[in-house]
């Protein structure tokens, strides 16, 4: 089986693709075929994968396999598609079916009285396929047409209640804010190939480290990272991200917490050998992470809507992951984009099972009592929330002290407290959420009712992963993940139990803190508003980061209009004019040779020929003579 | 028997080149004596097919068809063949004469171009070309332009009516005929007639391409105009279509064209699908003629016991069912080629 | 140069053919009936399809009849045929201004001395006619290969002349 | 005997003879026929050249089909176009298409 499976790896993104052709083609009037055919595939998906991954995880530091045919050539072009199976994209592919396969098990519940059911499952399978493709690419052309399928995908399911004006407009956000990174990507990519004539990872490995001049590469890189920036939603191009929870929240789950946004912190390890041989692209990437990190953790403080904080909080475990890559531990990243993975989506499908509970409600203020009504839901919550905080021995806790140790040991002091301080937004935020939303006073959550098995049983699948996922890194299992994926110029600390307790202690602190205000009562978070109002407005408005946007797109569009409205009425008009008169003048002349006939104008070309011709050969001619 | 006809074509060059002719000139010859060959057999066999195909419609309505001239009535058609030769050659006074006139010879001599690629039994074929399938669609897709010329040329508005309907019916049909051959010719990977032939030694192609020769068979019903598809000519309607006002030998010639291009496509169906001139015991040209008759007798079941198609039906019948179905078929081939390549079996 | 015992059977063809081709393709300018010109035209095309077989491109050649004498001939011919207004034996008349025509036929017959002179002054070496014709699988292999882009062009380029030609053929629907 | 020069003397007159029809006929489909002339001309020269001087290349024939392929596209754009004048005009001779004429 593993020795078909490996050759045969382009089954894994085909067999979903298929279930989408099938889907959208043929079944579609049958919602629940279409569902089932949907998740049998993904989940064969998902069983190929382990097989692959058992394939790949059998050797020590595992094994490479690159598999790679011609598309298409010809004389100047040669462009090759393939696959790339090495326990980088062992473990995506991993994380993307299984997550992928819970989620469409549990949207049968969550989206079940959908008129767009078929639909619905026509594009998480697309999506499935293009993500799949995205980590099975072995160079980057291929990698940028997934890429931008995967986009693609994200349009339409977070526009997939497109009746909504909000949610046609958060998916042409998302859409636009999107290409803009995926303009300088492309670029990057261009450059790659001008310069070192490839886009294979294979040969790009070979050629980028011996390349010396920063002065292109350092450019090239950065543009490169302008990619993953969007895609992963790192600080200046961020904002479509929480907008993105106007689609259904599975997909919120499975795209815009688990797979696609970790793309771009994939591409980065992934093209970990260019970025880590230029510095500065390095300390970019790092400070943007940890800005984005700190950045999202404050806004979630204040947010109230359910998914809002959760899209904060995965903006700011994105920026977690961004500064893993950049402080050069790049093993750490990986391993939080996995652990993440699950527990986020854990937490997204809980919020899910909440807001179907209380019939679409989404403000935890109005929440309150649900521990009563669904247990399984709270707890599963509770599991995913604990590992998001960092509390030992989750699977958060692992991988969240893997970056501070990375942070700490490649002498990054200021990142190291800045991800400690994060580590304690983050315990704050999620236990006001779950303090307020699932313990609170509010009367509200009585009406509510645990969700069905098809639901839960998902959840409680994903809660069992975020307790134990974290443990393949963990020194219990001599940091098994590290030895598989690790890059030589990344670095791989020895861990310290002094950081380990450290944020262990900060995960704990901000739980309690939080237990003091919502649960305990005993500040008022009331007061504590009232005392910060202006910091509080500050935050409650996303540090008024989309009035910024659209204000510049005013100012800038607005007066470059003005000073181009000045040079096309002064410059450009009246050499238009100039034009015009003369064009006048001449078609005043000229006009009694234009007939009509189109016969006479063929004459004209054929004599112009004939001349052409005459002078030729004479030429030719008295180059003989 | 198997190298009977071969033996002699030897035979008659090998003398040829003896008499001091040189061996160029010698097989131009032999092909001047194969054209010959083949129109008199062509002749001697609608003779026959004639008859048939009257007696056999005549059964399916429960007549008896032709029964007073020699047994069976087999001497009707010599009959009436001698009937159309002595009647009067009329051209109607507004018809343009030239066109009206060569229609009828430009019909026939395309008919027999067709026999030009069809292997008639082994190493038994006027030419052993390399793009044979598409030389037999390519030659059949003129006969198009001779029904335009005689409903043109007839200056009579059914006749133009009948031509044009026949004309667009053809070229409609011509795209799914194409279709379906290609289907056999990826198979084979050769578009030459012989090597389709030794294709199927082990099986016939109606196996491996069923869908394509069910196509086959309807665009070739189409392609001849023969019932049910037989709009262009529609007595009742048109008052016979493009030949309205062709009488005596011109008319003969028509429809002496028209069995000629049937029992063509005939044979090109049992060469392409119904493995050629192979077969057991018998020799090889014995069994394309059992063959074509075969499929034959089909076309002539088909034509007595199916009602005429309305023509927009039949238009659109083409168009958004056949020509979907054979690029399907196309699809699932190569699909299928690619299949057995990966496992191996090809 | 015109050596009789040189002169062979594929000579003959040749000349009977190019021959007939060209007596064809003057019909096609100088018939008046344009009935009988789109004929002529089917004549050309087919002796120019019996070039292509006698320089053993038998692909080319049946391409050639099928594109041209079956589809692109049959299209012109539907064309006349709705577009006859007038008497057919005045439809494809020279134009009546005597200028045109005399100097479509002086640039003409300029631009034939010129190539025939091109033709004439060029000093070819010997060349053989190549005879084996496994063009079919070449050209699979050239189209799909190396001209493969120029290839998915043609196609787009048919595809989109199609819809233009009936959505112009068509007209526009007024309400 | 005969030998490439030949068919490209072919061409060159078939071209010429098309060349005349073009500037000289009135109705425009046969304008259109002769410019399929021309196009026939241009193939023989192609096909010839790639028999007589390339052995192991078919660049002149795949040319060749390429031309006949834009000649088709040509032909069914081209009278359409007429068919679409006729409409408007009730004629074909290019004479009367004269809505640009100054």
């Amino acid at each position: 089986m593993i020795e078909f499976i490996l050759p045969n790896a382009w089954l894994i993104p085909f067999l979903p693709f298929l279930g989408f052709a099938l889907i959208a083609l043929f079944i579609h009037r049958w919602p629940k075929i279409s569902a089932g055919v949907s998740i049998a595939f993904i989940g064969t998906a998902f069983i190929f994968s382990l097989l692959v991954a058992s394939a790949v995880f059998s050797e020590p530091g595992g094994a490479v396999y690159e598999f790679t045919t011609r598309w298409l050539e010809m004389s100047g072009l040669k462009v090759d598609m393939g696959l790339l199976l090495d326990p980088l994209s062992a473990v995506m592919l991993i994380v993307v079916t299984s997550i992928a396969t819970l989620v469409q098990i549990y949207s049968i519940g969550y989206m079940k009285e959908d008129p767009g059911f078929a639909s619905y499952y026509a594009y998480q399978s697309l999506f499935a396929a293009s993500m799949l493709g995205l980590v099975l690419s072995n160079n980057f052309g291929q990698m940028f047409v997934f890429w931008e399928l995967v986009g693609i995908c994200s349009y339409f399911l977070i526009g997939f209640w497109f009746g909504l004006p909000s949610a046609k407009n958060a998916a042409i956000k998302a859409f636009v804010t999107n290409r803009v990174g995926d303009f300088g990507f492309l670029l990057g990519i261009l450059f790659l190939q001008i310069i070192f004539g490839t886009l294979a990872f294979s040969g790009l490995a070979e050629a980028v480290p011996e390349y010396t001049n920063m002065a292109v590469l350092v450019p090239v890189a950065l543009l490169l990272f302008l990619g993953p920036m969007g895609k992963s939603a790192q600080f200046p191009l961020h904002v479509w991200l929480p907008d993105a929870m106007e689609g259904p929240t599975p997909v919120s789950a499975l795209i815009h917490a688990a797979t696609m946004v970790a793309a771009g912190v994939y591409l980065v390890a992934r093209a970990f050998f260019i970025f880590s041989s230029v510095p500065e692209a390095m300390t970019v990437i790092a400070v943007i992470g940890g800005f984005t990190a700190l950045f999202a953790a404050t806004i979630a403080l204040v947010q109230n809507d359910i998914k809002r904080i959760l899209a904060y909080s995965t903006l700011s475990q994105l920026g977690y992951m961004m500064m893993a890559m950049g402080v050069g531990a790049m093993t750490a990243g990986m391993f939080h984009l996995t652990t993440h993975a699950f527990f986020k989506s854990l937490l997204f499908l809980g919020a899910g099972s909440v807001i179907h509970a209380m019939a679409g409600e989404q403000d935890i203020w109005k929440m309150g009592n649900l521990h009563k009504k669904m247990p399984v839901t709270t707890w599963t919550f509770i599991i995913g929330a604990l590992a998001l905080a960092g509390i030992p021995p989750l699977s958060g806790f692992w991988s969240k002290d893997e970056i501070l140790l990375g942070a700490f040991a490649s002498g990054h002091y200021g990142l190291y407290i800045l991800g400690a301080f994060v580590a304690f937004l983050t315990a704050f935020y999620m236990f006001r959420l779950i303090f307020v939303a699932f313990f609170g006073s509010n009367k509200e959550g009585e009406h509510a009712h645990e969700s069905p098995g098809v639901m839960t049983m998902p959840l409680i699948i994903l809660a069992v992963a975020a307790v134990f996922v974290g443990f393949v890194n963990s020194p219990f299992m001599h940091h098994v993940f590290g030895e598989f994926i690790n890059h030589p110029m990344g670095i791989q600390p020895h861990p310290s139990s002094m950081i380990m307790i450290s944020s262990s202690l900060i995960a704990v602190a901000g739980i309690v803190l939080a237990w003091l205000i919502y649960q305990k009562q005993a500040i008022s978070h009331l007061a504590i508003r009232e005392r910060f109002k202006g910091i509080h407005q500050l935050l409650q408005n996303k540090y008024y980061m989309d009035e910024f946007y659209a204000r510049m797109g005013q100012i800038f569009v607005y007066g470059a209009a003005q000073v181009m409205f000045w040079f096309d009425i002064h410059v450009i008009n009246a050499f238009v004019d100039l034009l015009a008169r003369f064009t006048g003048k001449s078609g005043d002349t000229l006009k009694y040779t234009e007939d009509g006939q189109v016969q006479n104008y063929a004459l004209y070309m054929v004599a112009g020929a004939l001349i052409l011709v005459v002078v030729a050969t004479m030429a030719a001619v008295s180059v003989i003579a | 028997m198997e190298h009977l006809i071969t033996n002699l074509f030897l035979f008659f060059t090998n003398w040829l080149v003896s008499l001091g002719l040189p061996p160029v000139w010698a097989d131009t010859a032999l092909l001047i004596v194969k054209w010959t060959l083949i129109v008199i057999i062509i002749i001697l066999n609608i003779t026959i097919l004639i008859w048939l195909e009257r007696k056999v419609s005549g059964f399916f309505q429960e007549r008896l068809g032709p029964n007073r001239l020699g047994p069976f009535g087999a001497f009707q058609t010599i009959a009436d063949a001698i009937k159309l030769m002595t009647k009067e050659d009329i051209v109607p006074c507004a018809a343009d004469k030239l066109i009206f006139k060569t229609a009828p010879m430009f019909f026939i001599v395309v008919s027999v171009l067709l026999y030009t690629v069809i292997p008639m039994g082994k190493d038994l074929q006027v030419i052993d070309m390399n793009v044979g399938v598409l030389f037999f669609i390519s030659i059949g897709s003129l006969s198009t332009i001779a029904i335009l010329m005689a409903g043109w040329g007839s200056n009579n508005k059914w006749s133009l009516m009948g031509a044009v309907r026949s004309v667009a019916q053809m070229v409609s049909y011509a795209i799914p005929l194409a279709f379906s051959l290609l289907g056999v010719v990826m198979i084979t990977g050769s578009m030459n007639l012989q090597d389709i032939v030794e294709a199927q030694k082990n099986v016939w192609f109606i196996i491996l391409q069923p869908i394509a020769f069910i196509t086959y068979f309807i665009a070739a019903t189409a392609e001849l105009n023969r019932g049910p598809f037989d709009m262009p000519e529609a007595e009742q309607e048109l008052t016979g279509g493009a030949y309205t006002e062709y009488t005596g030998m011109r008319w003969a010639l028509f429809f002496l064209a028209e069995y000629t291009n049937l029992v063509a496509v005939s044979a090109l169906m049992a060469t392409v699908f119904l493995g050629g001139w192979q077969g057991p015991w018998l020799p090889s040209w014995l069994w394309i003629i059992i063959k074509t008759y075969g499929i034959i007798l089909v076309f002539f079941w088909v034509k007595w016991t199916f009602p005429r198609i309305r023509m927009d039906h039949l238009m659109s019948f083409s168009w958004k069912f056949l020509v979907p179905v054979t690029l399907a078929n196309i699809l699932l081939t190569g699909a299928g080629i690619y299949f057995f390549q990966w496992i191996g079996w090809c | 140069m015109f050596n009789i015992s040189a002169f062979s059977l594929y000579d003959a063809v040749f000349i009977v053919i190019a021959g007939v081709t060209l007596l064809a393709a003057l019909g096609v300018v100088l018939l008046p009936n344009i009935i009988y010109s789109a004929l002529s035209l089917i004549l050309t095309f087919l002796g120019v399809a019996a070039i292509f077989f006698q320089l053993n491109s038998g692909f080319i050649g049946v391409i050639q009849i099928l594109v041209y004498a079956g589809a692109i001939s049959i299209l012109i011919l539907f064309a006349v045929m709705l577009l006859m207004n007038i008497e057919p034996g005045r439809t494809n008349l020279p134009t009546t201004r005597l200028k045109a025509l005399f100097a479509g036929g002086g640039i003409t017959a300029m631009f034939l001395t010129a190539l025939i002179a091109a033709i004439g002054f060029t000093k070819w070496p010997q060349l053989q006619l190549i005879t084996t014709d496994n063009s079919v699988e070449m050209l699979a292999e050239a189209m799909l290969g190396d001209y493969v882009i120029a290839f998915e062009a043609a196609a787009i380029l048919l595809l989109a002349s199609v819809i233009g030609a009936i959505l112009i053929a068509k007209g526009v629907q007024e309400k | 005997m005969i030998g490439l020069p030949h068919y490209l003397l072919l061409g060159a007159f078939l071209f010429s003879i098309g060349l005349f029809g073009v500037l000289t006929k009135r109705n425009a489909i046969a304008v259109l026929m002769s410019i399929e002339l021309m196009l026939n001309a241009v193939n023989i020269n192609f096909v010839a050249a790639n028999k007589y001087v390339a052995v192991n290349d078919v660049t002149g024939q795949l040319l060749a089909i390429f031309v006949i392929v834009v000649a088709a596209a040509e032909i069914a754009v081209g009278l359409a176009l007429i068919i679409s004048i006729f409409r408007q005009r009730k004629t074909v001779e290019l004479n009367d298409f004269n809505l640009l004429k100054w």
